[in-house]
Order: C-alpha cells, then structure tokens, then sequence
C-alpha cells in the first residue's frame, strides 16, 4: 500500500502530449481524487494546454497501470495514469 | 508462442517466416498480413500526399497488449505460432508499418488468425500515427469507425 | 495485373512481394498465404509421416484456370494486384507449395482475396497431389469436402 | 471445321493416369461418340486398365479443350480432352 504522499506518474501521448506540452509528469493525488474523471477535471482546471487538451472528454482514451481503463476507474498514489487519443495503429 | 517486436527498424517477411517456421514439420499453412505507408494514408480526401508518416506507442503497454492479442488468437484458433511486428518512429511512403504472421496445419486457422491479430492490433494495441504532407503540415490521424467495426466483429463470432 | 507461375524451384515471398509493389505508393496492405507440405497432409490419420509429396498439373490448362481466378478476385474484391505462384514436382516435408499475395490500398479487400485465391485454387485448378510416405508407399490425396465448402462460400457470399 | 477423320487427344491424369498406363493418346471419334460420357463408355469398354480407371464415373472430372466440363458436354473432333481425378492442389 502506498501512502497519500506517493506520486501518481502521469503519460501523455499523440495529440494530447502536444497541447499538455509534456509528456509525463508526476503528481500527488488531491484526497479528492479517486477516479480517472476525477484526474481529468482536476488536470482541466490548470486551463492553458490542460484546458485544450481535455475539452472533449468522450474523445480521450486512458490506460492505468498500462491497461485500457474507464474514466470511472478508481486510481490511487503510485499509479501511473496514460492520456491518449483512440489508438490508430496497425 | 509468439513473437512480438516493437522496433524502428524494417523487418523481412521472408526471414521472419523462417524464424518461425523453423525445424517444425507440422505446418502447412502460412497466413501473412503486412501494413504499409500508402500516398493517402489517412483519408483518401486528405489535401495532400503523404510524404510521411510518425508512429508513436507506450512502451512497455504496448508489448503487454499485443501479447494479450496474440494469447488471445493462440486461444481462438487453432494455430501453432504467431509473430507480430509493429515499427515506430517516421516511416515514408512504401515503408512496412506491420508484419502479422499466423501458422497452421491447415489454411483457415492461419487466415482467420491473421485477420483477427491485424483488425484487433488496429483498436487495442497504443499506437498513434501522424502524417506529415509533402507541403510541411502535419495531422494525427483519426480512429475509424470501420477499424472498430472489423475488430467488434470478432466478439459477435467469439 | 496479375503475375501466375507454374514452376519446380521455390519461391522467396519477401522477393515477390517486392515485385508485386515496386514502384507503387497506393499500396495500404498485403495480403499472403504460402502453403507448405506438412507431415500429416492429406489425412491427419494417415498410417505413416509424409516423407515427400509430388504435384502432377495440367500444362496450358493450369495457367489458364489460375489466371481466371485471378481474374476472379480482381473482380470482386477492391485490389491492386496480386500473384499466385504453384510449384509442382517432388516437395518434401517443409518445402513451399504455393503463394498467394493480394495487394490492396486497405487491408480488407487485401484479406478477403488471399482467402478467395487459395480456395478457388484448391478446388478450380488442376493440380493433384500424390503422397509418399516412409515406409515407401505413396497415396494419391482425396479431395476435401471441406475445400469444396469453402469455395462454395464465395458463390453464396457472391 | 475438322473433318471426322481428325483425331480427339485424349489426357489423363494422376491415378486415372496410372490405372490407364499412359497420360496421352489419339483417337479418330466413331460416329456414335458425341459426349463425353460417350467416351468414357468406349474407353471403359477396352478393358483391363481404362475399365479400372473409369468404374466408379461420379469420381471422373473431365475438361473440353481445357475447360472444367460435364460428362454431358458435347465433343467434336480435334477436340482436347482430359480425365483426372477431383484435384487436390492448393
């Protein structure tokens, strides 16, 4: 179990990594964060390139612990959380 | 059972099938599928040709989700081995992006398998291309809808 | 558009698939099958492992349906191209009997004709092939039902 | 046109072609031969080899100047004609 104070990683890919403007950074979790739509509006208010890059939330994909996940998804410190657009390999 | 690379370098089918055919005297059929950078990648109404194409993944997530493909190909058809390889970095037109090979005893598990691994590697695997035109602009491109279909289609079978 | 060869020596798919694509920049996905003489071919009951297989055809004829079938797939299925090379002769456990590529801007049409081509050969082209075993025996190979199954898909599908 | 006296060439293939003991002759057509199935039944008539290759005549494919045929099809003379098994290529 890793405490309160245990960063979660956070990835940006594609689309969103550009208007981020990084593309990973780390983060210890507000208590009012438990979900992956939690992250996303706390990571919105930052405005700028955070705004630009989560304005359409039914566009972005995420993964935790690099698996795909739901928004709903619950997260806790140590996670690592990915932002990604609909994947376009292949 | 399968082979899995994710490399910016090329591959070659021929000695990739080897690779995986080698000392086994129990296959008799090969399914291939090989993905490649066309002039009009994204949408065939794009303004300009395609001069080149950057692919960008999630390392470490993208080996475990192709592994998890190819287990699940391994359970849905009857095959002996399976090899993909996905390159990344910037790719010009012509270039090989994707190798899928499936092997059988016999043709339809191998044609089968290939065509789930390319329809499935194409919405579950973290992939992201962007395309570069010939006039310096450049554009990610978007998700289809028909990739979501092709890949659906295997869950309705399954 | 289509390249056939009925021949003795083998075949290099990478080397094929370089010719079928040279010069092309349309080209989105490459369809391909190559089958191969397993030891258990004609029967997975057979008494004994297959030590070589022989392929007798019909000269002139062979061509002439192959390329109908090319013809076919050309027809029905949105591809660029594509190539079917037969050996025929003596084969041993191991060794390449035939190749199919189909080359498409998208993989689907590319898929579906790589499919089409190795069933219609299997059941619209005159080859026979002639098992030998081990022990010195030998067998003419009994046409599958199953083969003709899955031609006769097309017709339906059609 | 070809005259009557112009012969047919016959082919066999694979085990018909072994049962036959051999994989091609000529034949000038007697007048009462007009299809195929015509033929198998003059052939099968010779005995020994052609009567073993053509006993069971729902295992007998045929070509007419080589295209897949049926045993009713018409056959005329200077015509190719090939018997074989169902073929097992691919």
């Amino acid at each position: 179990m890793n405490a309160p104070t245990t960063p979660v990683t956070i990835l940006y890919f594609a689309w969103i990594r550009e208007r981020v403007g990084r593309s990973e950074e780390s983060l210890v979790l507000p208590a009012a964060i438990a979900t992956v739509a939690d992250l996303i509006d706390h990571l919105a208010e930052r405005g700028g390139g955070y705004a630009s890059a989560f304005v359409t939330r039914r566009t972005i994909r995420c993964a935790v612990n690099q698996e795909f996940a739901d928004q709903s998804a619950a997260i806790a410190p140590g996670d690592e959380i990915a932002f990604f657009p609909p994947v376009t390999g292949g | 059972m399968a082979t899995i690379k994710v490399q910016t370098e090329d591959f070659d089918v021929s000695r990739e099938i080897a690779a995986l055919t080698a000392g086994r005297s129990d296959i008799g059929g090969i399914g291939c599928f090989v993905g490649v950078v066309r002039e009009r990648a994204g949408a065939d109404q794009a303004p300009e040709p395609v001069a080149a194409m950057t692919l960008e993944h999630y390392p470490g997530m993208t080996e475990r989700a192709i592994a998890r493909i190819a287990e699940q190909a391994e359970q849905r058809f009857d095959i002996l081995g399976c090899t993909v390889i996905h390159r990344v970095g910037t790719l010009r037109t012509g270039d090989n992006i994707v190798l899928v090979l499936a092997v059988s005893a016999h043709r339809q598990p191998a044609l089968d398998a290939t065509a789930f691994l390319i329809d499935w590697l194409k919405t579950k695997a973290p992939f992201w291309k962007r395309e570069e035109f010939a006039d310096g602009s450049g554009a990610w491109v978007d998700a289809r809808e028909a990739d979501d279909a092709a890949a659906e289609r295997w869950s309705r079978d399954g």
